[in-house]
């Protein structure tokens, strides 16, 4: 019940928001409902059910990672989002705020879904609810956004689908009776078909990754978290890419017990490093804060990846970076958020000076950027300590060498991007908005912001451990 | 590390105090015999030493305390060096390990009051000139350690007193090219050190052409007798390491070795004035490039040292 | 008996699929990819028909209220929902009727036939379990998907770009055919439902792409980008 | 004790300087209770030093760290110790400057994130090198890193101080990255990032440590070929934090290099050959690269570059002698780098002090137009010029001393290797004194140009000198030059214990003390003082005080001016020259074409060569690649659905 409950409070809290007729109110219930969903996951996690619907619906050690960060990111955004759509008041936000609420409904499906075709079905829909959303601002840029996100998504996710089927079928050339089930499929994929497993593996990582963003499938990126509100980047950039992630992480699990360790982590390691090598090409001379801030989710979703594909202590680092990685880009999208309402504008040409203009949405974006980029003190220095230090510990130096050149590389780029608007001369008078650092707009910056420094000097329990689990249910040997 | 106040000591002492002014009249002597000249006196630069010593002075409006300290640390690094080396004996007063350098940088510590003495007049003639000697001090300071090193590396030390002691004239038989590639190359220093043709002439007339003599135009009264007194120290005592190089001031014979070390210096003081008689003073532009040869030079003597043992 | 049918059904499919990549005409295009769309319901019972009702088990009741619910779904939301929309989309937005190929409709058949075969191949060299299908099945699946792809890519149009993806829908869904008892009903509505909503939403978009754009091609849909 | 004090003196330090941050600048309390909270805590972190020489090695502290498994631990040993005098001594003096050189009145803008980040970045660096384990040294490090970027950007309005701040965050975090690479080796070869001997450091991932070590922590200290982000950084940043930065800040780049060196326990000899080849290679272009410079703070800067080659060459000595098993030579060299480290930190903060108080009252940092403040401001003129001579290396102050370790280090390979290439190490003291004199034509013209003559401009005839708050901090300075310069041997029990601490377990290690006899030089020094003081005194005997005062002997020329006197540029022209090859100066000469030709102006600059001929060009080369790159993401749908289809297409014939 309590698992079925982490998905029905938000869908019908969501039902709700398209009823409520007070624009100013409706925003209230999106705090509202994270907070129920983050009360509801830590009751659960600390002991609830483990599994609904003939384990349709589970929790495992991996997942059980995934909802709680997705939970905590998730609120973050929300805290935010009343003080941003009070500040466009103008606006209805009926249809943003049932999108919004129906996200969370639907990425804790994903999540906690143990059936490969639910898994696919909720992923479809986290499409379609967050399409309207990034055309929130009803422009021709955020329509060609949309466009472009919603038809590279939905081909993606349809490869995904064809993945699963093939999945499927790989089960049956087994000779075992086929299914989507994943603990069936994790059960008897020790004879599971190779070449059908290969070429699932295949799509299902271009199809899932299309979603997480990862090169040459991250085209919607930049576009769709250039064009959305802040808040809608930082949700997309810490909820829904990581619960992608999770998909991916499935099928890595399956290929793993598969015996096909080193093909699959071949993929990965390939396409982390296309991601990061791809985002620190498009990072360079890049004007526009909001898509440097995209490609910067494409850099860490190959960083993901690459840390999976790496094995031993990178798995750990990868999971963990998961929450690392997705606070700390709400902070980075919400300050960009508060940048382009005040600049109106998100171009290095117009925007200079904002720890002057917005002294803390200027401080949070500087301390973002430090933080992302991996600065100690940090907490994604944390994870991606760690992914560094697992491709030296599995004898990979040459790839450990070229992480640390592309996270060079994109410390360049997106350095010369965000450092540069953050110093400089204040804007002329008149160029800018009336918008201003008010609380309500602020701190959840700061909330998270000062997650990502509390997470850098010291990981919570139960987090540590709950990511060993995690790393040896990924990699527990198949014959047990 | 000192020895001890011996009958060396003292004369080490009352040479090196005494001495140097002679040098001064020895060349001035050898030019005029080269000119045709009867010359001054040998002695003339005590007189003017004298002289200046009891005069007044007159001192420019801009000058702060730099100006007067200029003379005083040129003279009191010269007086230490001049007791730092050995001269005619395998001693001196202050030697130990790594006297060496300090040789070296006390003479750099004059040269850098003495350049901030001229620049403290305001006068841009003064300050071309200091800016000459930094340039060419640049160029020569390496040749002397290129030499050190040549004569550090054949006695296995790299105190004065060994480095230009008895073991010089035992290695002359083995790293006979070598240490004469040094020779050629110090006496080069000693000139450019020193303010001399073919690098300087501290007789022209024209500020513009000055080196040395530009810097100390402002000086009058007992700071250009410092000057002086400083300038002819700091002749000797090049002159004693080019003789001490030699290696023939060791003898055994104490007394013998006191007089070919004098006589040695007044040789030294005859060929600058054979010299200064026989060249013309170089353009400017060539002055680094005869520097820079004269540091290849040496370089190739430590290169046959190194190549040989 | 019924795989005898399933057969001929496929090979409509890819001539289909041929057929698709030639037409220039948006609602022609619409019409065919329609086409499709109910012949795979068909084959829906066909290839359940084919196993489903063994001798021992006899008829299942609750299968076949499946069957049929599903059949009639599917025939529905690809047969007459989607298509009615999009048509709509075409009469509000004012859309230009024909559809044009970044490549030209030629080389892009080519494309599709070279592709075809290069899959049938392909589909040689993957393992088939020996079962009761068809060994058109997989390759005929791969083509459409194959095919929509093509469409997507060569297609100015926006709305010829959602009929690609319909199309591609369609070539999955023939695979999904070899998966029947592994995919629970649940499932397999909601794919049907979200494929609808998917292109439910596209078709607003559409429409507002036509108003901001006089000409919905896609190519005007280019300000985004890295320059 | 002593590491639970240290620790305290960190922390204090990085927290001092929030009550500049958030008390009313009206009175500028909350500016002298951060100064006074930064000297009070490195006054206990000096205490902790001094204990820990008395006490010897203490428990180390340790912390759970934020990755399971892995502990940050605090220690000071020898080393830590030895880098600790230079950051407590010096941040604290700079800080009691800063409260009258960023006043709040004057710099209303910065003046509360200055000095919060200036104890920031003072507290990193205690704790950095106290850091026993990797994170805990990555986290300083970065803390001090980012914390100088702030500082830096202080007056960010500037445009060239924003590109200043950025060519320094790049170079910098590309020396992190480095450190990350480096800890990560560490970690992969002993399993954790706890400091400590490695023991199977062979095979090229040993290599590759060392040379990101090198090449890292050398971006940090400024090594020639990586120290292009040094001279605008330093030259844009408020003085008294150009004094940390030069003075300590590039330091912490050697303490990498020093500390990571003790990982190894065998050294190749080309290691330390490359390192004794650059740190020369440094020293002699970064004072040749100092003469060419107009502005005072950017010509200091070069000479970061040169003593940091200095320290370097000692430390390749060292590293040479490591290899060789030569103790002199590691003693020597490392106690000369070493020592250097202290004097260079000791006479840059001082200088780049007097520069921040003639800075302070001139508004410019461009010589040409300076001349005889010495006159107006006697107090800083003679700290500076004091700071000049120490820098040059002479006697008798503290420069003087540690070059003498190192020449005499590098006479002694001639001295105890028979033959071999070993002995070419020896070329680098000639080397050493072409820098010396380099050094000391470029500092008598700063002191010349600054200070002596007739001053240029109507603002060089008005200026003031500094206030007390300035003054003080570079007597306290000067004191110590002179302390180090008249007694080093009392710098020796630290040296020693440094030096053990860095030849681990090694045995036969002599005191720095026994190698290289340091009592002569005291009475060296004592005689020069006294010999000078003597002139003097007969100078002043004959009468000189009362000397009448006249014009400055002109030549005969009738109306001489200041602006005829010899400029910085006029006196560096020769040796500009010179150096051509390596300056690349870039000269606007008039042409003269008339018979009486137009006013005229004539110009000439040295630009940084590194940056300008091989950094830019890589870095345009880099973007016009990029460019290309940018194509792919062309604003077509088409295409980018095209690249899904590719990729796939590509997997499946891969796999």
């Amino acid at each position: 019940m309590m698992l079925l409950l982490i998905i029905l409070v938000p869908t019908v809290l969501s039902g709700l928001a398209m009823v409520v007729p007070w624009n100013q109110w409706r925003p209230l219930l999106i705090p509202l409902a994270a907070t129920l969903h983050l009360g509801l996951v830590i009751t659960t996690l600390s002991g609830g059910e483990t599994s609904a619907f003939d384990r349709w619906l589970a929790i495992d050690p991996l997942n059980r990672v995934f909802l709680l960060a997705i939970s905590c990111i998730y609120l973050l955004c929300a805290l935010y989002a009343p003080g941003y759509l009070w500040a466009r008041a103008n606006r209805s936000n009926r249809v943003l705020c049932g999108c919004v609420l129906l996200f969370l409904g639907v990425t804790s499906l994903v999540c906690l879904s143990h059936h490969l075709g639910l898994m696919w079905v909720a992923m479809e829909t986290t499409t379609l609810v967050t399409a309207p959303c990034i055309y929130f601002n009803h422009n021709a840029r955020a329509l060609e956004a949309t466009w472009k996100y919603l038809l590279i998504g939905s081909v993606g996710i349809a490869l995904a689908l064809l993945g699963s089927f093939f999945l499927a079928y790989a089960m049956i050339q087994a000779g075992s009776e086929s299914t989507l089930l994943f603990d069936e499929l994790v059960e008897h994929s020790h004879k599971i078909s190779h070449p059908w497993l290969h070429a699932a593996f295949i799509l299902l990582v271009v199809g899932y990754g299309t979603k997480m963003g990862l090169a040459p499938m991250h085209t919607w990126k930049p576009d769709a978290y250039g064009e959305a509100p802040g808040m809608i980047g930082a949700l997309l950039a810490g909820v829904l890419t990581s619960v992608a992630f999770l998909c991916v992480l499935r099928f890595f699990h399956i290929a793993h017990i598969a015996h096909e360790d080193r093909f699959a982590q071949r993929i990965l390691v390939f396409f982390g490093l296309l991601s990061m090598g791809t985002a620190a090409v498009f990072m360079a001379r890049q004007k526009d804060i909001k898509r440097c801030l995209a490609y910067s989710s494409v850099e860490h979703m190959g960083m993901l990846a690459f840390g999976i594909g790496l094995g031993g202590m990178a798995v750990g680092g990868s999971l963990l970076h998961v929450f690392h990685n997705g606070i700390c880009k709400v902070a980075l999208f919400l300050a960009a958020g508060n940048i382009h309402r005040a600049y109106g504008s998100k171009s290095t040409d117009e925007v200079t000076g904002v720890i002057r203009r917005l002294p803390i949405s200027g401080v949070v974006l500087l301390a973002g950027f430090f933080a992302i980029t991996g600065s100690p003190l940090f907490g994604p220095f944390v994870s991606e300590f760690q992914i560094l230090n697992g491709a030296f510990e599995a004898g990979k130096p040459a790839l450990g060498l070229c992480f640390l050149l592309f996270l060079l590389l994109v410390f360049f780029g997106m350095g010369n991007t965000l450092v540069n608007c953050a110093f400089g001369p204040l804007p002329e008078e008149g160029t800018t908005t009336q918008f201003s650092d008010r609380f309500s707009v602020v701190f959840p910056l700061l909330l998270a912001i000062g997650l990502t420094v509390l997470l850098g000097v010291w990981t919570p329990e139960p987090l540590p451990a709950w990511i060993t689990d995690a790393q040896q249910f990924l990699q527990r040997s198949p014959a047990e | 590390m000192f020895s001890s106040l011996s009958l060396h000591t003292i004369i080490h002492v009352a040479v090196a105090l005494l001495f140097p002014p002679l040098l001064l009249g020895v060349i001035n002597r050898v030019k005029a015999v080269f000119g045709g000249r009867r010359g001054q006196p040998l002695l003339q630069a005590y007189y003017d030493l004298w002289k200046l010593m009891h005069k007044d002075s007159v001192i420019s409006q801009t000058t702060t305390w730099v100006f007067l300290f200029g003379p005083v640390v040129s003279l009191a690094t010269g007086i230490l060096v001049a007791l730092i080396i050995p001269l005619g004996h395998a001693s001196a007063p202050l030697a130990f390990a790594g006297d060496v350098i300090l040789a070296v940088y006390l003479l750099g510590l004059g040269r850098f009051f003495t350049m901030g003495a001229a620049l403290d007049t305001g006068s841009a003639f003064e300050g071309m000139g200091s800016a000459r000697e930094a340039t060419f001090a640049c160029l020569a300071e390496p040749v002397l350690f290129i030499g050190l090193l040549v004569l550090a590396k054949l006695t296995g030390s790299f105190s004065m007193i060994d480095v230009l002691g008895d073991g010089v004239a035992e290695a002359w038989s083995g790293a006979t090219v070598a240490l004469l590639l040094v020779l050629v190359s110090w006496f080069v220093v000693l000139l450019v050190e020193n303010s001399r043709i073919p690098f300087d002439d501290p007789n022209t007339h024209l500020e513009l052409t000055m080196i040395h003599e530009v810097m100390v135009l402002d000086h009058s009264g007992p700071a250009l007798g410092m000057i002086l007194y400083g300038a002819s120290l700091k002749l000797f005592v090049f002159a004693a390491l080019l003789v001490r190089l030699t290696g023939l001031a060791a003898t055994g014979n104490p007394l013998a070795d006191w007089g070919i070390f004098l006589t040695g210096t007044i040789v030294v003081a005859c060929l600058v004035g054979v010299v200064e008689s026989a060249m013309a003073r170089f353009r400017l532009p060539t002055i680094p490039a005869a520097l820079v040869g004269a540091g290849v030079v040496a370089f190739f003597g430590f290169l046959l040292v190194m190549i040989e043992l | 008996m019924m795989t005898a049918l399933l057969e001929p059904c496929m090979v409509i499919a890819v001539l289909l699929n041929f057929y698709i990549l030639s037409v220039s005409r948006l609602k022609m295009l619409i019409v065919v990819v329609a086409i499709q769309g109910v012949i795979l319901g068909l084959m829906y019972p066909i290839v359940h028909q084919g196993f489903a009702p063994t001798a021992e088990a006899g008829l299942d009741l609750i299968p076949l209220v499946r069957l049929l619910a599903l059949t009639i779904a599917i025939i529905a939301i690809k047969g007459s929902l989607i298509p009615v929309m999009l048509n709509r989309a075409v009469l509000l937005a004012d859309i230009r009727s024909t559809v044009t190929s970044v490549i030209g409709f030629v080389p892009s058949l080519l494309i599709g036939g070279v592709g075809a075969a290069i899959v049938f191949v392909f589909a040689q060299q993957l393992p088939v379990s020996p079962d009761h299908h068809s060994p058109l099945l997989i390759p005929t699946s791969l083509t459409t998907v194959l095919t929509g792809f093509l469409i997507l890519v060569t297609r100015r149009e926006a709305l010829a770009q959602v009929l690609g993806y319909i199309v591609m829908e369609n070539g999955i869904f023939i695979f999904g055919l070899l998966l029947i008892e592994a995919v629970p009903i649940l499932v397999e509505l909601g794919v049907v439902l979200d494929l609808f909503v998917g292109v439910f939403v596209m078709g607003i978009i559409v429409h507002h792409v036509s108003r901001a754009f006089p000409e919905a091609s896609t190519e005007h849909l280019a300000s985004l980008k890295e320059l | 004790m002593t590491n639970e004090l240290i620790l305290v003196s960190g922390i204090g330090a990085i927290l001092s300087g929030i009550p500049a941050a958030v008390l009313p600048a009206r009175f500028r309390i909350g500016q002298a209770l951060s100064a006074l909270v930064l000297v009070f805590a490195n006054a206990v972190g000096g205490y902790a030093v001094f204990q820990r020489l008395i006490q010897g090695p203490q428990a180390a502290v340790t912390f759970p760290s934020p990755i399971a498994g892995a502990r940050l631990i605090v220690d000071m040993d020898g080393l830590s110790a030895f880098f600790l005098v230079p950051v407590l001594l010096v941040t604290a003096a700079a800080s009691v400057f800063g409260l009258e050189y960023w006043k709040s009145s004057e710099h209303p803008q910065s003046f509360r994130r200055v000095p919060l980040f200036f104890g920031i970045m003072s507290g990193a660096m205690t704790l950095l090198v106290v850091a026993q384990d990797g994170l805990l040294f990555l986290a300083a490090w970065e803390t001090m890193a980012v914390s100088a970027l702030i500082l830096v950007a202080a007056e960010d309005h500037i445009a060239e101080t924003r590109r200043a701040a950025w060519l320094y965050i790049a170079a910098s975090h590309f020396a992190t990255l480095c450190a990350f690479g480096v800890f990560t080796i560490l970690r992969s070869m002993t399993g954790s990032w706890e400091f400590g001997v490695i023991e199977n450091a062979h095979g090229p991932l040993a290599a590759i440590m060392a040379a990101l070590a090198f090449f890292g922590f050398g971006t940090k200290a400024g090594i020639m070929p990586m120290h292009v982000w040094l001279p605008s950084a330093h030259s844009q940043a408020p003085s008294h934090v150009s004094a940390i930065m030069s003075g300590v800040m590039i330091k912490m780049g050697i303490y990498g290099i020093v500390r990571v060196s003790t990982f190894f326990p065998d050294i190749p000899l080309a290691w330390g050959g490359i390192v004794l080849g650059l740190g020369t290679v440094s020293a002699i272009l970064g004072v040749a690269f100092a003469i060419g410079q107009h502005d005072i703070k950017r010509l200091l800067a070069y000479h970061s570059v040169e003593n940091i080659g200095i320290i370097v060459m000692g430390l390749g000595l060292a590293l040479i002698g490591r290899a060789t098993h030569q103790p002199a030579w590691i003693v020597l060299g490392i106690g000369g780098g070493m020592l250097h480290v202290w004097n260079h930190a000791l006479f840059k903060s001082l200088l780049f002090l007097g520069a921040g108080s003639v800075i302070h009252t001139m508004g410019t940092r461009n010589m040409e137009v300076m001349g005889g403040l010495a006159k107006r401001m006697p107090w800083t003129a003679n700290c500076f010029l004091i700071g000049a001579v120490a820098i040059c290396g002479l006697p008798p102050l503290n420069g003087f001393v540690s070059e003498i370790l190192i020449y005499t280090g590098l006479f002694r390979v001639l001295q105890d290797t028979p033959q071999g290439p070993v002995q070419a190490a020896a070329l680098a003291a000639p080397g050493l004194a072409v820098v010396g004199a380099l050094a000391a034509a470029c500092f008598i013209k700063v002191v010349g140009v600054v200070f002596l003559g007739a001053p240029r401009s109507d603002r060089a005839a008005t200026a003031h000198e500094a206030g007390r708050a300035m003054v003080g901090p570079m007597l306290v300075l000067v004191l110590c030059c002179v302390a180090i310069g008249l007694l080093p041997a009392a710098c020796v029990p630290l040296l020693d214990t440094m030096v053990t601490s860095w030849t681990v377990g090694a045995d036969g290690i002599p005191s720095v003390g026994t190698e290289f006899y340091l009592t002569p030089i005291t009475i060296m020094a004592g005689l020069l003082i006294a010999l000078c003081l003597a002139g003097c005194l007969a100078l002043r005997w004959r009468g000189i005080a009362d000397a009448p005062r006249g014009l400055t002997w002109d030549c005969g020329y009738a109306a001489p001016s200041p602006r005829m006197q010899y400029t910085s540029s006029s006196f560096a022209e020769m040796l500009v020259k010179l150096f051509r090859w390596a300056l690349q100066p870039v000269v606007h000469a008039p042409s003269i074409r008339e018979l009486f030709p137009q006013r005229a102006r004539f110009e000439s600059h040295v630009n940084d060569t590194v940056l300008e001929k091989a950094v830019m060009p890589a870095v345009r080369g880099g973007l016009w690649l990029v460019r290309w790159g940018r194509y792919f993401q062309n604003g077509s749908l088409q295409a980018y659905l095209l690249y899904i289809l590719a990729i796939i297409v590509f997997l499946f014939l891969w796999q």
